[in-house]
């Protein structure tokens, strides 16, 4: 099948592997709230009721119940029993309408902002977060790899001061480095914002005050990830640079009198290698990393909008955040793991002998 | 004139604790155009560090200790890396390597890494010039061009690969090549074909000046008109192929020939003998005859004296005691 | 005993890989190992020698073809590496790095199934270093890594005097090592036939080294024995082209091998 | 032997096991010196005092008590983890490496599919499903089971590797049992590099626990570094400037990781000679 597009095989190969563990993921989603004693149906119960008397507390609540999948449904109305009470699914049918509802794009509604969605909450959320992560995480590596692959090819005075800085860098944990940019440059100097993605007096829009204002608050947030990711990415680059150095094509290609530029790109793109690979197995930590800074910075993205959710035991928001945040790192791991493959002549080579992906 | 002209040369490395270890001591040869030397020994006998020293490439902790190296005429020692790098390296003395495998980097075609080294040395050519010219070289050799120049390494085969490399070393014709044990790793009939690769290449003039390292002796019978024993760091014996094959004065020479065999009628009885014992550690300083300690003809004075390289019969020995 | 038939092969044959990038390592191979003998096996590299090796070994199954020794198929690896033992190409990655030689040429004695008295192991080790040439106290509390290339083959032709196996399969012993000492390793084997009786299978892709050995030589190519007789023969009377060529491609010293 | 030699020839790694010595000799030393008590001896917040030398949190507890008991908690937590992580990780990655086959075949799909699922969201959704009973065990335990697939990749790769060496296949022929084979054979190569990979695991166990109490997720039984950062944030003492709130609480953290991560580079140092030098 396909055997002529070994390039088309591949893409697909990874995709169906990647759909495979997205459903896995979803099942886990589905499955571990459900693992402890507060049973989701229990808190929807006790959630929905509050404060309301008890017909518009039962009517809320079968709403609910409808629009979790957690009872029997039939042509839209509630199936009941002779009591008139809700029939309950059964955990089967329960995870058959979570599937049904994930694939629809539906993550239900949100327990605290009722009626508001989850998934207009995330929407509001994802834009400030990628806006925070994407070019975080790709600077922060490219400047790191650059600078390690430097660092390994010079050695001497250069590699003497950077390499200790970059790891003392990398070993700080991005929670901690954010608590002392905060108390060092907004709080005992403050000439940054301690917290927010913008100034609470301004309106989202396009204007040059609210632009100003929420580049203004980018920067501390952003220096919090960034050099921590690109100290780390240093330390990894020096040693994979360190080691390729020694390899028999670099002296090879030493002995041929290659120009010091190309041997260094022979170098650093070997070397490279390996550290995408580390990229993209490291991308969950590094973005749940991330997602704690943004709480820190109180920073008006997933992270936050998750630590509300988690404070008000939110579960329907809770759920669609994790699931929102496993679907981005999925994605993330397949776009790396494509470029991966085309990057490296090995890997299709090993592919086309049959040795699969 | 000679062409290639070694004088007692010296080459050590420098340990992380300061220690240095002389790979090579006082290799002196010269060679006419055209000559092809072969140099042999065992392995860990200073060959591969020999060859780095003839290109005049240091890289640490390799260092010269003393001693020149010159190519028609000019020295490679004190020049900075750039020089070495630009006017030396391809165009005067090129390397084919050992172990072709992991000489060519895996994640680069064939033609690119050949394109390098030409825009590495040729200014003002465009990409498509040399490409054709690449294409050129690569007919001569009998393969496949089109499909060898646009594979990554892993897609050809090991005798491709080798054939590959030494076309890449000889790409800008240059006056010196050291082959550096081209043919150990691959079995014999693909060792024929790889020589008469080199032969090919000979006739065609695209260079006329070889230095042949291997550790087979009867191999250099065929490939060398000299031969150049090392032991231990030091030339042992030097003389024309049939000189050193055929009637070897060295008691090392002799010990290596006696410890050969071979497939020829009448050869199956002849008992050959391996050569007990270690060469000696070079990292210590030693006095007297390096093979003193293996030698079977070992006498008390030898273990105590330094040998100096000799006429014996037209050819250098590098033993007082031979004849 | 002199004579029979230990290892015989018919119609053998050994496949790797599925569909349509099956490789025949082995292709349709008969022959058969007399007790006492010693069989090269010559071949380029990717001709199946090592392959077969392994079959002898039991390490690969034939996948069809009958494959038996001493008359039956190889189903019990424990009993059958009592009898059948081998060394191999690399001597350094033979050894385990984190014990002394002497102990683990002392392990070798896990294949029995009773083991003898502890002062015999000892006593077997000793005389199997001195029949390589070793003194027992040069290699005492030594690890892998502290002898040099062609100890460490001497070494594993040490585990074989300790097993003294009926038979021995030797994957290339010579071609790590120098060529100053292939005589010294080629000197024990035959030592091992003659002191030992032991049968060997010779596996090189060198057919000089294999004319100086055996008394039989094989001649593989693309997985299948092209040639098989007496060294004399088959050197100075090969049958087929591809031994003619194996021959002319040895760099001897007295003879016109390439010109110039 | 030779390898701890060389080990303490590098500065970094004596400087990091020095570290993480003295850290652990802190923990379990400091209650002896120090009288540890959680409860309230002070206002809140109250500034440090010569008796009180790092003042009092939110509930005008003891800072210094708090944290003898945080850097308990965080090893303990770290340790447990890393011990559950790297055994079941060393124990499928080896194995599925040395087995190969089909075997092999699903324990790496397993294996790869939940490295890609990020381990810290697992966290987060069971860390919430258990609102009563969250203990510091469980949190160890819960952290140990999302991440012990990492060091079962890097295992299987050198498990792998080491599968087809000649001496795998002699000790075949000695008769060794797969057990042995496993353990005499293969354990010992690879074992530095389990131990750095449990480093790595004990460094991170540390810093999930950290992070989920950061988010109030963390043990309800007792105090770790996590849950008094965490305090900081919610009570708002970082954006009042106490620093005595979070300040010590981030540097015993960072120094503990610095360390773990000391030892681990220097290693790594050590295995790949080519950093040498």
């Amino acid at each position: 099948m396909l055997k002529q597009y070994p390039t088309i095989r591949f893409i697909l190969m990874r995709a169906g592997w990647y759909f495979m563990t997205f459903l896995v993921a979803v099942t886990i989603n589905f499955y571990l709230p459900r693992l402890g004693k507060n049973n989701p149906v229990d808190i929807i119960m006790g959630k929905a009721g509050s404060g309301l008397s008890s017909e518009d507390a039962r009517q809320k609540e079968e709403k609910y119940l409808q629009e979790f999948g957690l009872v029997k449904v039939k042509d839209g109305e509630i199936v009941r029993n002779a009591e008139g009470k809700p029939v309950m699914a059964s955990k089967l049918e329960q995870f058959g309408n979570y599937i049904k509802m994930c694939f629809m794009g539906d993550l239900g509604t949100s327990f605290q902002t009722y009626p508001k969605k989850v998934l207009d909450v995330i929407k509001e959320a994802v834009p400030w977060t990628i806006a925070l992560q994407l070019p975080t995480i790709l600077f922060g590596w490219i400047v790191g790899n650059v600078l390690g692959a430097l660092a390994a090819y010079r050695r001497g005075v250069f590699d003497k001061v950077f390499f200790p800085f970059a790891l003392i860098l990398s070993a700080f944990p991005f929670f901690v480095f954010g608590m002392l940019l905060v108390y060092i440059f907004a709080v005992l100097f403050p000439w940054f914002p301690a917290m927010g993605g913008y100034a609470t007096n301004l309106e989202i829009a396009p204007s040059l005050a609210f632009l100003s204002s929420a580049a203004y608050h980018y920067i501390l947030p952003f220096f919090s990830i960034f050099l921590i990711l690109a100290g780390g990415q240093a330390i990894g680059m020096r040693s994979m640079g360190i080691y390729e150095l020694g390899t028999d094509y670099i002296r090879y290609a030493k002995s041929l009198g290659l120009k010091e530029g190309k041997v260094l790109m022979y170098l650093f793109r070997n070397a490279m290698l390996p550290q995408i690979t580390g990229l993209a197995l490291s991308l969950g930590t590094m973005i749940g990393g991330a997602l704690i800074t943004e709480m820190i910075f109180s920073y008006p993205g997933l992270g936050m909008a998750m630590l509300t959710a988690i404070q008000n035991s939110d579960y329907p928001m809770i759920q669609g955040c994790t699931l929102i945040i496993t679907v981005s790192v999925l994605i993330a791991n397949f776009t790396v793991d494509i470029l991966i493959g085309f990057l490296d002549p090995r890997v299709k080579a090993g592919l086309q002998m049959g040795k699969g992906a | 004139m000679a062409i290639f002209e070694v004088d007692k040369l010296s080459l050590h490395y420098l340990t992380r604790f300061g220690q240095k270890i002389h790979a090579v001591t006082d290799v002196s040869f010269s060679m006419e155009q055209g000559e092809i030397l072969g140099i042999a020994g065992e392995s860990g006998c200073g060959k591969s560090t020999l060859v780095n020293g003839l290109m005049g490439l240091f890289i640490p902790p390799l260092y010269p200790t003393s001693g020149d190296v010159r190519v028609g005429g000019e020295s490679l020692m004190g020049r900075t890396p750039e020089d070495v790098r630009a006017s030396v390296l391809s165009r005067k003395v090129s390397m084919i390597p050992q172990g072709a495998f992991n000489a060519l980097n895996p994640t680069r075609k064939v033609k690119d890494i050949a394109a390098d080294v030409m825009a590495a040395h040729l200014k003002g050519v465009d990409k498509k010039q040399i490409y054709e010219r690449l294409k050129d070289r690569f007919d001569l050799f009998g393969m496949d061009t089109k499909r060898v120049l646009n594979s990554h390494p892993i897609q050809l085969t090991a005798g491709e690969r080798q054939r590959s490399v030494i076309g890449i070393s000889t790409l800008l014709n240059p006056q010196m090549v050291i082959a550096d044990e081209p043919t150990s790793a691959l079995d014999v009939t693909t060792q024929k074909v790889v020589i008469k690769m080199i032969f090919d290449l000979l006739e065609k003039g695209i260079f006329s000046t070889m230095i042949f390292i291997t550790h087979e002796l009867p191999l250099l019978r065929h490939v060398a008109n000299n031969i150049a024993i090392m032991y231990a760091g030091e030339i042992v014996e030097k003389g024309t192929a049939e000189q050193v094959v055929f009637d070897p004065r060295h008691p090392y020479t002799k010990a290596l020939m006696g410890a050969m065999l071979s497939a020829e009628p009448g050869q199956k009885h002849r008992k050959p003998t391996a050569i007990e014992g270690a060469p000696p550690n070079l990292a210590n300083a030693i006095t007297g005859c390096r093979f003193a300690e293996r030698c079977p003809s070992v006498c008390a004075e030898c273990k105590q004296k330094k040998q100096e390289i000799r006429i014996v019969g037209e050819r250098q020995v590098r033993c007082d005691y031979a004849k | 005993m002199q004579n029979d038939i230990l290892f015989e092969a018919k119609n053998c044959a050994c496949k790797f890989g599925h569909g349509k990038k099956v490789v025949k390592a082995v292709d349709d191979v008969t022959f058969d190992i007399k007790d006492g003998e010693i069989v090269s096996l010559v071949g380029g590299s990717g001709c199946g020698k090592s392959v077969l090796a392994k079959m002898m070994l039991g390490l690969h199954h034939p996948t069809s073809g009958a494959f038996t020794y001493k008359g039956e198929p190889i189903t019990d690896y424990q009993v059958h590496w009592r009898e059948v033992q081998a060394v191999f190409q690399d001597p350094f990655s033979c050894f385990n790095q984190f014990f002394t030689i002497r102990s683990q040429l002392k392990s070798a004695f896990g294949i029995y199934k009773e083991k003898p008295s502890n002062f015999e192991m000892e006593d077997r080790v000793d005389q199997a270093l001195l029949a390589v040439n070793v003194k027992p106290s040069e290699v005492e509390g030594k690890y892998p890594f502290e002898l040099s290339g062609g100890q460490m083959q001497r070494m594993l032709l040490a585990r074989i005097f300790v097993l003294r196996p009926k038979v021995l399969i030797a994957d290339e012993p010579t071609s790590m090592v120098d060529a100053c000492v292939r005589a010294n390793i080629l000197d024990y084997l035959m030592k091992l036939k003659e002191e030992l009786s032991m049968t060997i299978v010779f596996i090189t892709h060198d057919i000089g080294l294999a004319y100086y050995v055996s008394d039989r030589l094989f001649i593989m190519h693309k997985g299948k024995i092209i040639e098989q007789g007496a060294p004399d023969d088959v050197t100075q009377r090969p049958k087929s082209e591809h031994t003619v060529q194996l021959l002319e491609d040895i760099p001897e010293i007295h003879k016109e091998w390439i010109k110039r | 032997m030779k390898l701890l030699k060389n080990l303490l020839k590098s500065p970094m790694f004596v400087i990091g096991a020095l570290l993480f010595l003295s850290t652990l000799l802190i923990a379990l030393l400091g209650p002896v010196f120090y009288k540890v008590t959680m409860e309230r001896v002070g206002a809140q917040y109250g500034a440090p005092t010569a008796q009180f030398l790092l003042g009092l949190d939110d509930l005008g507890r003891d800072y210094v008590s708090l944290l003898l008991r945080g850097l308990r908690s965080s090893l303990f937590v770290g340790l447990l983890a890393g011990v559950i992580a790297t055994t079941i990780g060393t124990l499928v990655g080896i194995y599925g490496g040395f087995r190969g086959g089909v075997v092999d075949d699903v324990l790496n799909m397993l294996t790869n599919l939940f490295v890609v699922i990020p381990s810290f969201v697992v966290l987060i959704l069971i860390s919430a499903s258990f609102k009563e009973g969250r203990s510091l065990t469980l949190i160890g335990v819960i952290i140990g089971m999302t991440t012990w697939t990492w060091s079962a990749r890097a295992v299987r790769a050198q498990s792998a590797a080491l599968k087809s060496k000649d001496h795998i296949s002699l000790a075949k022929l000695n008769g060794d049992s797969t057990l042995r084979v496993l353990l005499v054979h293969i354990l010992p190569y690879i074992f530095s590099y389990v131990f750095m990979v449990f480093i790595l695991q004990v460094s991170s166990g540390i810093l999930s626990e950290a992070a989920i109490s950061m988010i109030g997720l963390g043990p309800l039984d007792t105090v770790s570094l996590g849950t008094i950062l965490n305090q900081a944030k919610n009570t708002g003492a970082l954006g009042d400037g106490i620093w005595w709130a979070f300040i010590p609480a981030t540097v015993v953290i960072t120094l503990l990781v610095f360390a773990l991560y000391l030892i681990n580079t220097s290693m790594e140092g050590v295995f790949n000679p080519r950093l040498r030098k």
